[in-house]
């Protein structure tokens, strides 16, 4: 990376950018190897027919798929390491699009709120 | 401080024209269509809101540009006066116009929360059922409960709870009486519901609806009428509707069962019988109000020969033979059983055609026949009198196309269809 | 974006210290959440919609031969592809360690496998290669449908799925595509750390598609 | 005109002369750039200011036949779409270009090629949309285009294919805008300038970029899915494969609510400024200022469906949307008080430009109001959809967004062009606005509340809608005239006004530091901030003595800046060893292409293969050539 010697905002708390080397092969390959892992056990979930019948199994599914996400954004996009200002460039707009995603899905009836009437 | 004149002139006159005008607007006589004089529980309730909501709002209004007008004439620069005082906030100031609206919003909230859940409540289940479905550019109105099938006049049963079932037969369109109750969208693949009851009093009364969604181009011609009518006159025209057309001669040779059953078809599989003398109930044209009387001007590139006369029987055969039973259906004439327009059956009984926009009367129901979209832009009814441009098809109708004498026939049967 | 492009970037002051494209591509990455929400969204809210078959996870009844059919997603297959994919983000991160290390000594006695962790090159190349192969699957994928009687226009379902993964194909056409420009000047005049950036930019953009199709993986194939 | 002073130019002024046309179709000086959004806009601004006379005109009675219903249709369409689209986004975006360099003390934007591309594509796809008019074949859908009727089937016509290619390929535009803005207002302010010591105008445009940012990709995916729809036959809207209408609803107001943030936040930046500047005092409350800015912005997703309270949601969305919607009146109202306690105890002159920023203030404060009794769902059902509503939105987009334009105009003129405009002419422009724009507006609340719907062509005689009809109609007739006297003083005031000088306004921030117009490098050298107000602590210290200074820490500082300070020297870029990006004109031509390449799908496959063969070829030259 190019290194820039010059500190960040004065606004904000002196934080060197690209300080933390990114991480190697040592890391990359346990990346890699949870997120196989984690895929082929999304998979063998699907096909066990009494877990996707049972109510855990959508949860179960979204939370492994989140753990994928994040381990992918964490370390091979070195959201861990960098600048917060690239966390804050997509944090924001990540939450503001689940929201959305979640309040659509609300809207169409996918998903219920019942008040007792 | 002259600048103290300059700016209060306008502001008073502005409040005086709006009082005055506010004073107006609340009588519904010079405003036939005015939300401010509610005639249900449902519009009442948004009017009681409704008021809230000036109330604050006024209250809003004058207390920020008071401010504001104060802020802006005392504090003009005066001579050499250079440096004013540089505060550059204040902490108290601030949360407190955090705080004040933010307690006036509860105000508004809370009745609002209470208005939409009983308004959206479901309706009492003995209410008058009523269909609505809107077409590019009518309203088709139907009563499951009296079999009764009309276009774009609604009759209700004064202090009668009405519940409206909401589809669309095409785009979205939207039902609006200003002075019953607010507004729902016709949305294809959902039906919608709004429900309220006409009070008592309103027997005897008229009032005009509108499509309030926009739906292309004759979207400002999607008007109709509703007429609140004793419970006893409402029996009595729903009886009337329900039945097949009171020119109800058998037809002149019944044709052979293609296998096309429409509604109609059904309907004429005995011999109709005679026509029936009571015409039953429909509203007194003579006290419709000056609102509920279309003003639409004719098309002046169209016209029909004053005096033409027609025949309806022989209207009732051309009309039989022609385009029209392609869309149309007249309960009564085996013929008449198209869906896609609509449905003609007492068509003599309703005071306005086409969405509303023209009295019904011979002449504009000629003119229409002859040129609807013309008289209706963007109309899904064909052009049909001979010799006439079609402003859609871009071409002039020849051969198939009725001469003048033909429409006045059809309109003469038309009219015969009380 | 090129490596002939503005060579001396670097010297440009900035305030956070930071280069300006890699500011410009999480502004764009986070711009993207929203497009791919809205494609997600739209897929979510049709599914169980449409009015004829195919469907994704249920059997239909194919009006032309009166049999039922199967559901249509191909899970097996998909599930390789997906692997596929992941395993290309591997391969992007060491094609940018590869660069940002570029002239340091590779550890005395250190095996094939260490070596090669050194070449840009052969990264680079292996990130579009299993990009490729992704589309691979994709196209077959596709075909497969097609013959099977879903297409774009067949119903709801047909729409919003060719649609959605669609984009992501198009996404990742695109950046296999970067790939192989980087993959070019990295032949023309090899690829080192003051390029680091340019491997950075391309090395986000891949990932963010790698971590969208996690998304799709889960929500249009497994849950039902 | 009434100018006394001799028509001598201000130094290194811009004209088309210098350098000729070409250097206009080749800069990429963010200055230019931003002038060519300005007079752009400005003349779609009076393309959509015709449409509504021409709604207008064709309203001001009962039955009348001034158009046909086609004919209206397509034009309030299209005065709804010119003025949203190309009207008040570029008349921001021109104050986004010229100023926010100037007001961080950089030198350019990040992407100053990327900019002109911005720029470009906004003009050729603004032309695209507007040009089918004179041939009747206009869109004609409204300006959020409904689903179904949009679609093939009850549209069968070109005229929506313009709009959602149209929009399509604005979208592009503001897309790249906002990526190019994010990055430059992050990574290129001067040493010193942390982010809250930016000017409010900066930080309005900041988060409006990332409204652009999140907002535009919906509608992008909406139009997307409408554009497969007509042209390859896709579902997403077609009710007989089960489609769901409101899938386009939502979609669209989900971009569509934060737009309309997109279309005031600017201006309420622009009358940030002018309303301290004329009262001599520091803006009040600023973080506070900021963070409700900020709060705007994000309520801003929340709130979309409250354009759809007719719809039949059922009663727990309309509480939800009710609640967020209401929610936003209290930021907004902190604005509004901060502005207002900006002037109190300030010494305020009555140049124009603080007129107009007053009227903002006022006339916003009408239509926030009048939005937060359509906030109320069951109220909404009798004001959605009738004239009420359009009543409300000219209060916020003309009151709002305009007011604080012409303000910023006033305000920025001198900077500009380097010479004052005409301040008697000014105030006649005002008042007549003033006049004029209330008596169009004012009576709407009226005639909706009476029940007339809105967008229909025509209307029946005995409704009770004449009056307030013929009062709009003379209102609108009193803006033409208030209008015409703005572009006469505008066009007059750029060759023949007096010249102004750095700093005419005695103004706090740093674009009033430097020669009016600045030179294309803008500063010799970068100042470094001390504090919020640069310029008065040089200028006015005791105005600035309660805040915090402090001066960047070491090693924050480049070579090339020094202390605060003014500069009136102008030399040339070359003699002060200052690079500059070299003019170009690939961008135009990439902007071109992909404007080809989207009239393919109307004009033929041979279009769209040309355009994006131009598309890619000179953005590939573009990429691999250097930028200075
Ligand atoms: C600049 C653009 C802009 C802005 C800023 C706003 C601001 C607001 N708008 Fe508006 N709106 C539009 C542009 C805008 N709107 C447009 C174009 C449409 C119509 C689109 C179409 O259909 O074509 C529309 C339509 C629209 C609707 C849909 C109506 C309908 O179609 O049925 C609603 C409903 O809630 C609404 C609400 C609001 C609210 C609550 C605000 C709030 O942000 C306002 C907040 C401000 C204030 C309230 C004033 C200041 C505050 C105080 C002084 C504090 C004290 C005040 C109180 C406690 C009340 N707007
Ligand atoms: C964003 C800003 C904006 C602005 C500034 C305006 C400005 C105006 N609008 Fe606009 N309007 C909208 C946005 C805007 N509007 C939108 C979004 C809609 C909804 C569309 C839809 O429903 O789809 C709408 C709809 C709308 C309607 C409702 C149409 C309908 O529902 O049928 C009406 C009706 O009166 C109207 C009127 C006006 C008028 C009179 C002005 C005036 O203020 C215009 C004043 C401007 C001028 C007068 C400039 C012209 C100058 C000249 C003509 C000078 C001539 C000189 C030379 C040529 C040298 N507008
Ligand atoms: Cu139907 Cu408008
Ligand atoms: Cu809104």
């Amino acid at each position: 990376m190019a290194h820039d010697p010059h500190a960040p905002d004065a606004g904000e708390a002196p934080h060197h950018p690209e300080e933390h080397e990114h991480p190697n092969w040592g890391t990359y390959k346990w990346v890699a190897l949870w997120l196989t892992l984690i895929t082929i056990f999304e998979v063998w979930l699907y096909y066990i027919p009494s877990f996707v019948a049972s109510k855990l199994f959508i949860p179960t599914l979204l939370s492994m798929s989140a753990l994928k996400f994040a381990i992918v954004v964490m370390f091979y996009m070195h959201l861990k390491y960098d600048h917060t200002i690239f966390r804050r460039l997509f944090v924001g707009p990540l939450i503001i699009a689940i929201l959305t995603l979640v309040s659509l899905l609300f809207l169409f009836g996918h998903l219920a709120i019942r008040i007792a009437s | 401080m002259h600048s103290h004149h300059r700016l209060r002139g306008p502001a008073i006159a502005t409040l005086t024209a709006l009082t005055a005008l506010t004073l107006a607007a609340c009588t519904g006589s010079a405003y036939p269509n005015t939300t401010f004089a509610p005639h249900s529980e449902f519009a009442r309730a948004i009017d009681a809101l409704w008021n809230r909501l000036l109330l604050l709002g006024v209250i809003v209004f004058v207390l920020v540009e008071g401010i504001l007008l104060y802020v802006i004439l005392r504090f003009r620069r005066r001579e050499g006066q250079e440096n004013p005082a540089h505060v550059h906030g204040n902490t108290t100031l601030e949360i407190l116009w955090t705080a004040i609206p933010a307690v006036i919003l509860v105000f508004i909230a809370v009745p609002t929360v209470r208005t939409i859940f009983a308004t959206q409540a479901r309706s009492t289940p003995n209410a008058l059922q009523v269909e609505v479905t809107g077409h590019q550019w009518w309203w088709e109105f139907r009563y499951p409960q009296y079999g009764v099938v009309t276009a774009n006049e609604l009759y209700l049963p004064a202090g009668r709870t009405v519940n409206f079932a909401l589809k669309t037969a095409d785009v979205i369109h939207a039902f609006w009486i200003p002075r019953l109750a607010g507004k729902r969208d016709l949305v294809a693949n959902r039906t919608n519901y709004i429900w309220f009851t006409p009070d008592s009093v309103t027997a005897d009364s008229v009032w005009n609806g509108t499509c309030n969604e926009y739906c292309g181009t004759s979207h400002a011609n999607m008007r109709f009428r509703v007429f609140t009518v004793q419970p006893s006159e409402f029996e009595r025209w729903a009886a009337h509707q329900k039945g097949p057309a009171v020119y109800g001669v058998a037809p002149p040779a019944p044709p052979p069962d293609t296998g096309k059953k429409g509604k109609g078809a059904r309907a004429a599989a005995p011999a109709p019988p005679p026509a029936p003398v009571d015409s039953g109930f429909a509203f007194s044209r003579e006290l419709m109000p000056r609102y509920a009387v279309p003003t639409t001007p004719v098309p002046t590139d169209l016209s029909f020969p004053d005096g033409l006369t027609g025949d309806p029987a022989r209207g009732r055969d051309i009309y039989s033979r022609s385009a029209c039973i392609g869309c149309h259906t007249i309960t009564g004439n085996p013929m008449s059983a198209g869906v896609i327009g609509p449905n003609l059956t007492h068509i003599a009984s309703r005071t306005s055609i086409a969405g509303a926009l023209y009295p019904n009367d011979a002449r504009h129901l000629a003119l229409w026949i002859k040129n609807a979209r013309k008289m209706k832009p963007g109309s899904i009814m064909n052009t049909l009198g001979k010799g006439e441009y079609d402003p859609i098809m871009k071409l002039t109708v020849t051969a198939g196309g009725l001469d003048d004498q033909q429409i006045a026939d059809i309109v003469a049967y038309l009219l015969s269809l009380k | 974006m090129s490596a002939t492009a503005q060579p001396h970037a670097h010297h440009h002051y900035t305030t956070t210290g930071l280069e300006h494209r890699k500011i410009a591509i999480w502004a764009f990455i986070g711009s993207e959440c929203m497009l791919f929400a809205s494609l997600i969204s739209t897929y979510l809210i049709y599914k169980g919609r449409s009015v004829v078959g195919p469907f994704p996870h249920e059997s239909w009844l194919n009006p032309a031969t009166g049999q039922t059919m199967k559901p249509i997603l191909n899970i097996p297959v998909t599930s390789q592809s997906t692997f596929v994919l992941l395993m290309s983000s591997l391969a992007m991160v060491l094609a940018l360690a590869a660069v940002e290390n570029k002239g340091k000594p590779v550890r005395e006695g250190a095996g094939w496998w260490e070596r090669s962790l050194s070449s840009s090159k052969l990264w680079l190349f292996m990130t579009a290669l299993l990009g490729t192969t992704f589309l691979g699957y994709q196209a077959y994928e596709f075909t497969s449908f097609v013959r099977e009687g879903l297409t774009i226009r067949t119903n709801l379902f047909g729409s919003s799925f060719f649609t959605l993964t669609g984009f992501h194909g198009a996404h990742v056409t695109a950046g296999v595509l970067w790939l192989l420009t980087l993959l070019a000047i990295d032949f023309k005049r090899g690829l080192g750390p003051k390029d680091a950036l340019l491997v950075d930019i391309a090395a986000l953009y891949w990932h963010f598609v790698d971590v969208v199709w996690i998304a799709i993986f889960t929500l249009v194939y497994l849950i039902r | 005109m009434a100018t006394t002073a001799p028509p001598q130019s201000p130094p290194g002024a811009y004209s088309a002369s210098e350098g000729g046309i070409w250097s206009w179709l080749t800069t990429v000086d963010h200055k230019k750039i931003g002038q060519l959004y300005l007079y752009t806009a400005l003349a779609f601004f009076v393309i959509g200011g015709i449409e509504a006379e021409i709604i207008r005109w064709q309203l001001r009675a009962p039955d009348q036949h001034f158009v046909t219903a086609e004919q209206f249709n397509q034009i309030f369409t299209m005065h709804g779409t010119t003025m949203v689209f190309l009207a008040i986004m570029p008349l921001s975006a021109a104050f986004f270009n010229f100023l926010i360099p100037l007001q961080i003390g950089a030198r350019d934007v990040a992407f100053p090629r990327l900019n002109a591309f911005s720029y470009w594509v906004y003009l050729f796809g603004g032309l695209w949309i507007t040009i089918p008019i004179l041939f009747g074949k206009a869109p004609d859908g409204g300006w959020f285009g409904y689903a179904p009727l949009t679609t093939r089937t009850w549209s069968p016509g070109v005229n929506i294919d313009f709009w959602v290619t149209g929009l399509q390929i604005l979208g592009i535009s503001s897309l790249a805008a906002a990526f190019n803005f994010i990055t430059t207002i992050i990574n290129m302010r001067a040493p010193g300038m942390s982010l809250m010591r930016m000017p409010m105008f900066t930080w309005m445009s900041f988060v409006v970029q990332f409204l652009l940012v999140l907002a535009f990709p919906v509608i992008t995916i909406a139009l997307v899915f409408l554009l497969f729809d007509r042209f390859f036959g896709t579902n997403f809207y077609n009710v007989t494969a089960g489609a769901d209408p409101l899938l386009w609803q939502h979609l669209f107001w989900i971009f569509g609510h934060p737009e309309v943030y997109i279309l005031v936040l600017p201006a309420f930046g622009l009358v940030s400024e002018v309303l301290p500047t004329y009262s001599k005092k520091p803006l009040f409350g600023y973080p506070v200022m900021v963070y409700s800015g900020i709060l705007i912005g994000f309520l801003g997703f929340g709130v979309w469906a409250h354009h759809m309270f007719a719809v039949g949601m059922g009663p727990i969305a309309d509480t939800m949307f009710a609640l967020t919607t209401m929610l936003i009146a209290i930021p907004t109202g902190v604005k509004i008080f901060n502005w207002i306690f900006t002037m109190w105890g300030g010494a305020i002159r009555y140049t124009t430009a603080m007129l107009f920023g007053m009227a903002l203030v006022g006339m916003f404060t009408i239509g926030g109001i009048s939005g937060v009794m359509h906030s109320s769902p069951p109220a909404d059902l009798q004001q959605t959809d009738t004239y009420f509503i359009v009543a409300h939105f000219h209060y916020v987009l003309y009151g709002g967004s305009i007011m604080g334009i012409f303000a910023g105009i006033y305000h920025y003129f001198p900077k500009i062009t380097g010479r004052l405009m005409n301040e008697p002419l000014g105030k006649w422009h005002f008042w007549l606005n003033l006049i004029g724009f209330n008596l169009t507006f004012f009576p709407m609340h009226f005639s909706g509340m009476l029940g007339m719907p809105r967008r229909i062509y025509t209307y029946g005689a005995g409704q009770g809608w004449e009056g307030f009809n013929l009062a709009s109609t003379i209102g609108a007739l009193i803006l033409v005239v208030s209008t015409s006297i703005f572009l006469v003083n505008f066009f007059v005031s750029r060759s023949r006004g007096p010249v102004a000088g750095n700093n005419p306004w005695d103004a706090a921030t740093l674009e009033w530091s430097i020669p009016s117009p600045p030179p294309e490098y803008n500063f010799a050298t970068i100042p470094t901030v001390t504090s919020r107000y640069p310029l008065w602590d040089l200028t006015h210290p005791e105005r600035t003595g309660e805040i915090a200074h402090s001066g960047p820490k070491a090693g924050e500082v480049p070579d090339d800046a020094g202390p605060m300070h003014q500069e009136t020297e102008r030399k040339t870029a070359k003699e002060l060893g200052i690079p500059m990006p070299f003019p170009t004109i690939k961008p135009l031509i990439v902007a071109a292409g992909i404007v080809i390449m989207f009239s393919g799908l109307i004009f033929g496959k041979v279009l769209l293969f040309g355009g994006a063969i131009i598309t890619v070829v000179f953005l590939y030259d573009w990429l691999t050539s250097p930028l200075e």
